[in-house]
């Protein structure tokens, strides 16, 4: 009986905590609704799904990374290198064949397997070379952008007209009514909430966050686990990538520039704690929908000084945290 | 001849223009010492005031400069550490962003921002017959954003039937410009111009009025002239691309040679050098158009 | 000197679950106290009230006579009354003379005064027994050294009341006679004592007299003179309890006669540790390790397991030989490992209990989604086999008490049913009745066919349960007492090196 | 004996630990002398080390938070919004009265107050209402720049002149042979290491940030002592900035960009683990300087296109922290 109350109390408790960025999410919404009637416009709603779609992707590699208690702050540098690499790959194999679908496909599969690759490096510096992954993204941060800048001179990578008309489609297609990146952002993050709560992988992931050497002791593998988490992070980049480069079909030193604060900031918004153990991909996804929304927002209206946008960004961020603050 | 050692001190490849900066200034290097034996020309990028006004210190201390050619990253901060180098007895030339501080430099070689914002203001009001809905990016918030900003603000001033809806910042950047116009287009059904203000930024709001398959949008109008806009324009592959205004990085290029050039032979340079911004339409694009250059 | 504590009808609720129905009892001054009472009867979290951590959600403390209400530990121990924690209670990247004096530094001035702090410490750390320097890092320590440290902590607080909640779980007898003689010394200088313990013959030794707990009410309380071990035990669970210990089934054949040992160890070396160490245990044998502290015991298994750096001769399972570079390739081979350590590498506290249980055999629950259901009713089985009480299936780890915490532990470990189990204090800090418990599943996995290793602090234990005993001293095996001369005595003079 | 050598084993690594990023320092001042020989010179240590004062103070607090097991990603622009609001001061001040000194010194403990101030808001905010820092300063981080931006129009708030005069000597004259700043920054390290280690203060940030459930029943006042490490960090921004402002004589939307991330850099280069418990002053002023002397190496030397001046960067903080890596 007791307990039954205590249980019921603990889990509303628990689901409050887990609705925090859910309210805000829809106190935004009701905002926006009344700030532009167009906000609540489903094209606009395609618009922001869209193009939450990178972050997104991005934020839900980058929530197992923090769930297991490390930080990957290189993701927007790494992006924009993979889109550099990929265009530029694409652009020679265009000469050589003339096959433009093949050029795409190969480009977007090597966009991944190239995330996966710098995932893994990362992975392996942190394990074997038993360095902070907050010291070895840093270096990678800076290592990843300037060899961008150093491919592209300091000027763009475009991606050649033929190869973009082909590759287009990937971004500006609807199946569905839904943009084709909004589909995919969903699968990735039925895909990580799949694999958190539903694989052993998951489980370890939380376990070793949670406290690592426990997890050592009962056996998880915890150096190949945390290896795996930045290679999946490393994927999720190579998926985002490989979407956003038939956006505008170019990469340039300016590609991707924060990309990591807004993904990790999707992540702790949607309630997952920074040092790790415990998290949620639904709570990351709302989060990172959350800020894009905040900005479409303010896009929509002009009733602060543009000077401003970013003060708002922050205050509804600390005020969507302190709704789930917990006890 | 004198030696000269010239120091070149501009702002990182961060975005295209700056990145054009950065080639021309090692164009220039190149050429001019293969032609000069007398010549070293040693060229530093930074990535904020901060770092630029250390370099500053470091190309008097370490590579014992004796001339320089500053880009300043930024007017006000960086007019103390400009004027400490020239009380070293260094020849100072700024390039396109004036200190506030005159004094602290010999010459002056300047692009022309009141005319980045002022031409294609005028540009559109002409083509929309003084009347229409028109939006506006900006850049990142600086000195140099706000006076393109007011000059074109001051052309617009003399046509009340041309509504400025917006202007919100998009930070030179391909994907914020992407964002910042798809908010755009949802929000105002009626726009006929756009001002871009920048090459980049202009990408990526074509690209968002393909998306949404708007026609209403007549002009867009971005600035400084990258090759991939001249060639747009040259080609007429796009009829909202009618025009753009020149902000040739090339400037830095034009500045090294004749401060160089000038020092060899002892001289100094005319206090003030404005390199004009002027309108490119079809006809005199060829001139602009810099295949080689990454921007 | 000392003084007198009344609880008045003390009542705590966690969240709405009420752990402490209205205890209401005395101590009076100067006396020696044990509390007894089951895993979770509520033992430690009255004295946490009693010493300021927890606050009653009802009722009173009565100090010499006034109503007193602590907010924290430093009021408690402003007046006087100082807790031992049953967890330990260690800032790890603190030194030892950092942590005893954490919350109570020195200072002169403004400023530190760490020559104080690290002579004063140095004087507690003499009276525990620990040959440590002061400004060693706790992180450092091992388990028992960690408990000393706790003692000397509460030691540099001139307790005038001190409560030691489990203080020698895991203590070998070397420490605990120490503590014991220390603890005469404090009561004759009037310091009033409660000890909690599960180790009934400390409490007869130690105690004048004995209160018991159960379900979060007082029981009752009686001079311990009148009382005999199995009274006590009796008085705890509520029921007649039986023997502790399982009838001893016959050694089986040894290796020399033949038979196949289950696992065998040859020329183990953790460096710094154990030194060319080789043992075997035989399908259905229980095999002890008894060893003072710090005799490497615990290392030698870390190192078996691949958690140290360690060289080894060879190892046999069942006959064949095997490699283990981890605790993963362990658990494949089907040998597994109970740590001596439960809080920092043997459960997650933050962690659910069906999460705790299944972790080691999580492949057997992802086919290849893990399935909560099966994972749930495993956690069902778990708690009827290894009687794990709790209210809730659906609570963190850290909200059962010390002795539900280590059943669950073991239940951990068993659960990729193991051939070979390496269990290092298995019952520590677990009541009477669950050891008892404890002691039947042992001897039940070894009947199925297990080999059981047991390490322990206890030798009680070890003689009562195990077939054959090895004892280790400074890293090397002493001796293998078997059956015929498995006593007490015997083994702690093997351990301490006196025996001729 | 045994023991005895391990312990000789135990103090060597934890020695080596700790030596590791001089080691690494020691190392690029060769590779520095060698690449060119005015590295060497005594003017250009000079002007290394008063460029480190801004970030090497601010990494002295940011090294407290740090390990209480906090961080603070505002760094940067409170830095610049505290220049910004100064100079505004100060000039409104020249204004009304004749006593151009006078108004520096007021400016100077305005800094000084308004840093602690905002460093207080945000320990208020993390202690009292329940937020994770990440999000809370992340949310400042953001909300400092825009009112900045917002005071400036967009552009750059300037120090007249004839105060600029008066000030300016704060920046570039020198004691002993000395740099102002760098005296400053002696002071603030040493003030630092003696509040860290020989204070009931310094005591509690460690044990907090090692266990702050140890602390909270050791009595200590943990929300007390997490608000006074974000102030203390507050004031050694405010500090920074006093002496910043001298320097530059403006403040504009990009003062102080990425100072955060420089700042923590040096304090996780110099040794300190991210997740807190425990750290050193000393490390992080040598971590602030190798990560200056890096870029001051870079400035002297042209043998590596000014494009992969980031990856060399990343490539030396990798391998200072491999040199000092943990067993
Ligand atoms: N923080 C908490 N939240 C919820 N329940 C708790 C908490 N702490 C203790 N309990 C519950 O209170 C009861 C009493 O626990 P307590 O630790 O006092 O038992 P104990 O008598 O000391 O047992 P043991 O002998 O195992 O140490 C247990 O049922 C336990 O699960
Ligand atoms: N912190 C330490 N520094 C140096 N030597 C140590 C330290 N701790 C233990 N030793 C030594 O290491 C060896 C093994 O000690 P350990 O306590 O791990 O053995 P154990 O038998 O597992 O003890 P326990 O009974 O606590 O399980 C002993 O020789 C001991 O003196
Ligand atoms: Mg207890
Ligand atoms: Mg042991």
């Amino acid at each position: 009986m007791v307990e039954g109350r205590l249980e019921r109390a603990r889990s509303f408790g628990s689901w409050l905590h887990g609705v925090g960025p859910v309210v805000g999410l829809a106190l935004l919404c009701v905002a926006g609704t009344l700030l532009n009637s167009d906000f609540a416009s489903l094209d606009n709603a395609m618009n922001v799904l869209t193009r939450t779609a990178f972050i997104g992707i991005i934020a839900v590699g980058m929530c197992f990374v923090i769930i297991s208690g490390g930080i990957d702050l290189s993701v927007g540098s790494m992006a924009a290198l993979i889109a550099g690499l990929v265009i530029l790959l694409m652009n020679t194999m265009a000469g050589w064949m003339d096959q433009p679908i093949l050029v795409v496909a190969i480009g977007m599969a090597f966009s991944v397997v190239l995330g996966a690759a710098f995932g893994l490096a990362h992975g392996l510096l942190i394990t074997r070379g038993r360095i902070e992954p907050f010291i070895v993204t840093l270096g990678t941060l800076g290592i990843f952008r300037a060899y961008l800048t150093y491919f592209s001179n300091g000027g763009a990578i475009t991606l050649d007209d033929s190869l973009s008309d082909v590759y287009s489609p990937v971004y500006y297609t609807s199946l569905a009514g839904v943009p084709i990146p909004v589909w995919v952002f969903l699968l990735v993050a039925i895909a990580g909430g799949v694999i958190l709560n539903r694989t052993a992988f998951g489980r370890y992931v939380q376990a070793i966050g949670s406290n690592e050497q426990v997890a050592r002791y009962a056996a998880v593998d915890v150096d190949k686990i945390k290896v795996l988490t930045y290679a999946l992070l490393g994927a999720c980049v190579g998926i985002a990538t490989l979407l956003y480069v038939p956006r505008l079909g170019s990469s340039s030193p300016t590609t991707g520039l924060l990309w990591e604060l807004e993904a990790i900031a999707a992540v702790i918004v949607g309630g997952t704690a920074l040092k790790g153990g415990a998290g949620s991909i639904a709570g990351t996804v709302v989060g990172a929908i959350l800020l894009s929304v905040i900005s479409n927002i303010l896009n929509l209206t002009s009733i602060i000084s543009v000077y401003l946008n970013a003060a708002v960004q922050g205050f509804v961020i600390i005020t969507v945290a302190f709704l789930q603050r917990r006890k | 001849q004198n030696k000269v050692n010239l120091g070149v001190a501009i702002p990182a490849a961060t975005h295209s223009f700056t990145a054009g900066i950065v080639w021309w200034a090692n164009a220039a290097k190149a050429e001019l010492e293969k032609e000069h034996k007398d010549l070293k020309v040693t060229i530093k990028t930074a990535a904020n005031a901060g770092e630029q006004a250390n370099q500053l210190q470091d190309l008097v201390t370490a590579n014992k400069i004796n001339s320089l050619v500053i880009f300043p990253f930024e007017s006000a901060a960086l007019t103390k550490p400009v004027a400490q180098v020239k009380n070293k007895g260094v020849y100072v030339t700024v390039v396109d962003r004036g200190l506030t501080d005159p004094s602290a430099q010999d010459a002056y070689i300047s692009g022309d921002n009141t005319a980045f914002g002022k031409v294609p203001a005028e540009y559109i009001a002409k083509a929309l017959n003084g009347k229409g809905n028109i939006v506006a990016m900006r850049g990142i918030a600086t000195t140099l954003d706000n006076e393109r900003m007011d000059a074109f603000n001051s052309v617009m001033k003399d046509y009340p039937d041309i509504k400025l809806l917006d202007a919100k910042y998009a930070n030179w950047n391909r994907d914020d410009a992407f964002k910042v116009m798809q908010d755009y287009l949802t929000r105002f059904k009626q726009i006929d111009a756009v001002w871009a203000a920048d090459d980049d930024m202009a990408v990526g709001v074509l690209k968002a009025i393909e998306q949404a398959k708007r026609d209403d949008i007549k002009i867009v109008f971005g600035g400084a002239g990258s090759k991939g806009m001249i060639k747009t324009l040259i080609d007429g592959k796009d009829s909202r691309i009618q025009a753009n205004v020149s902000y040739s990085p090339k400037f830095i290029y034009e500045a090294i040679k004749l401060t160089a050039e000038a020092r060899l032979k002892g001289e100094a340079l005319p206090a003030t050098t404005i390199v004009p911004s002027v309108l490119i339409t079809k006809d005199n694009a060829k001139d602009f158009y810099f295949p080689d250059s990454p921007f | 000197m000392s003084i007198a504590v009344r609880f008045e009808n003390i009542v705590k609720e966690f969240g709405t679950v009420r752990v402490l129905h209205g205890v209401s009892f005395e101590l009076p001054r100067g006396g020696v106290y044990g509390l007894l009472g089951e895993n979770g009867a509520g033992k430690s979290t009255l004295m946490k009230i009693l010493s300021g951590y927890e606050q009653p959600t009802e009722g009173a403390v009565f100090v010499d006579g006034e109503a007193r209400v602590f907010n924290n530990s430093r009021a408690a121990e402003a007046a006087g009354i100082v807790l031992i924690h049953q967890e330990f209670n260690l800032a790890e990247d603190l030194t030892i003379a950092q942590n005893i004096f954490l919350g109570h530094e020195k200072k002169r001035g403004w400023w530190l005064d760490d020559a104080a702090m690290r002579t004063e410490t140095a004087r507690v750390l003499a009276q525990v027994g620990l040959d440590k320097n002061p400004d060693m890092p706790v992180r450092h320590l091992i388990v028992a050294e960690k408990q000393l440290v706790e003692i000397a902590k509460a030691l540099a607080r001139n307790a005038r009341l001190l409560i030691m909640d489990e203080p020698t779980a895991s203590l070998t007898p070397g420490e605990t006679e120490a503590l014991f003689r220390l603890m005469g010394r404090l009561h004759e200088a009037g310091v009033t004592i409660v000890y909690i313990s599960h180790k009934l013959d400390e409490v007869e030794r130690t105690t004048n007299e004995v209160i018991v707990m159960r379900d979060g009410r007082f029981v009752t309380r009686r001079p311990t003179a009148e009382l005999t071990r199995r009274e006590m035990a009796n008085l705890m669970v509520g029921r007649e309890l039986s023997d502790l210990y399982p009838p001893k089934d016959p050694s089986p054949a040894p290796s020399s006669a033949g038979a196949m040992p289950r696992l065998k160890v040859v020329g183990m070396t953790v460096p710094g540790w154990a030194q060319d160490v080789g043992f075997e245990v035989m399908p259905g044998e229980i095999l002890g390790f008894a060893g003072l502290v710090g005799a490497g015991r615990t290392e030698l298994f870390e190192g078996l397991l691949g958690l140290r750096p360690h060289s080894v001769e060879r190892i046999e399972l069942d006959g064949h030989e095997i490699r283990i570079r981890n605790p993963r390739e362990a658990v494949a081979q089907g040998l597994t490992y109970l740590s001596e350590d439960r809080k920092g590498k043997g459960l997650h506290v933050g962690f659910g209990l069906r999460e705790n249980l299944t972790l080691m055999a999580l492949e057997h629950y992802a086919k290849p989604w893990l399935r909560p259901g099966d994972e749930m009713r495993a956690l069902q089985t778990a708690v009827k086999d290894f009687g794990i009480r709790t209210g809730s299936l659906d609570i963190r780890a850290s909200s059962l008490s010390g002795g539900n915490q280590q059943k669950l532990a073991l239940a951990k470990v068993l659960h990729p049913k193991p051939k070979v189990i390496v269990l290092d204090e298995p019952t520590r800090g677990v009541d009477v009745g669950a050891k008892r418990d404890i002691y039947f599943l042992i001897q039940r996995l070894a009947r199925e066919g297990h080999g059981v290793i047991v390490v322990s602090s206890e030798l009680m234990e070890l003689v009562g349960l195990c077939h054959r005993v090895a004892v280790m001293r400074a890293g090397r095996l002493e001796a293998m007492v078997d059956a015929q001369h498995l006593t007490e005595e015997e083994l702690i003079s093997h351990a301490t090196g006196t025996k001729n």
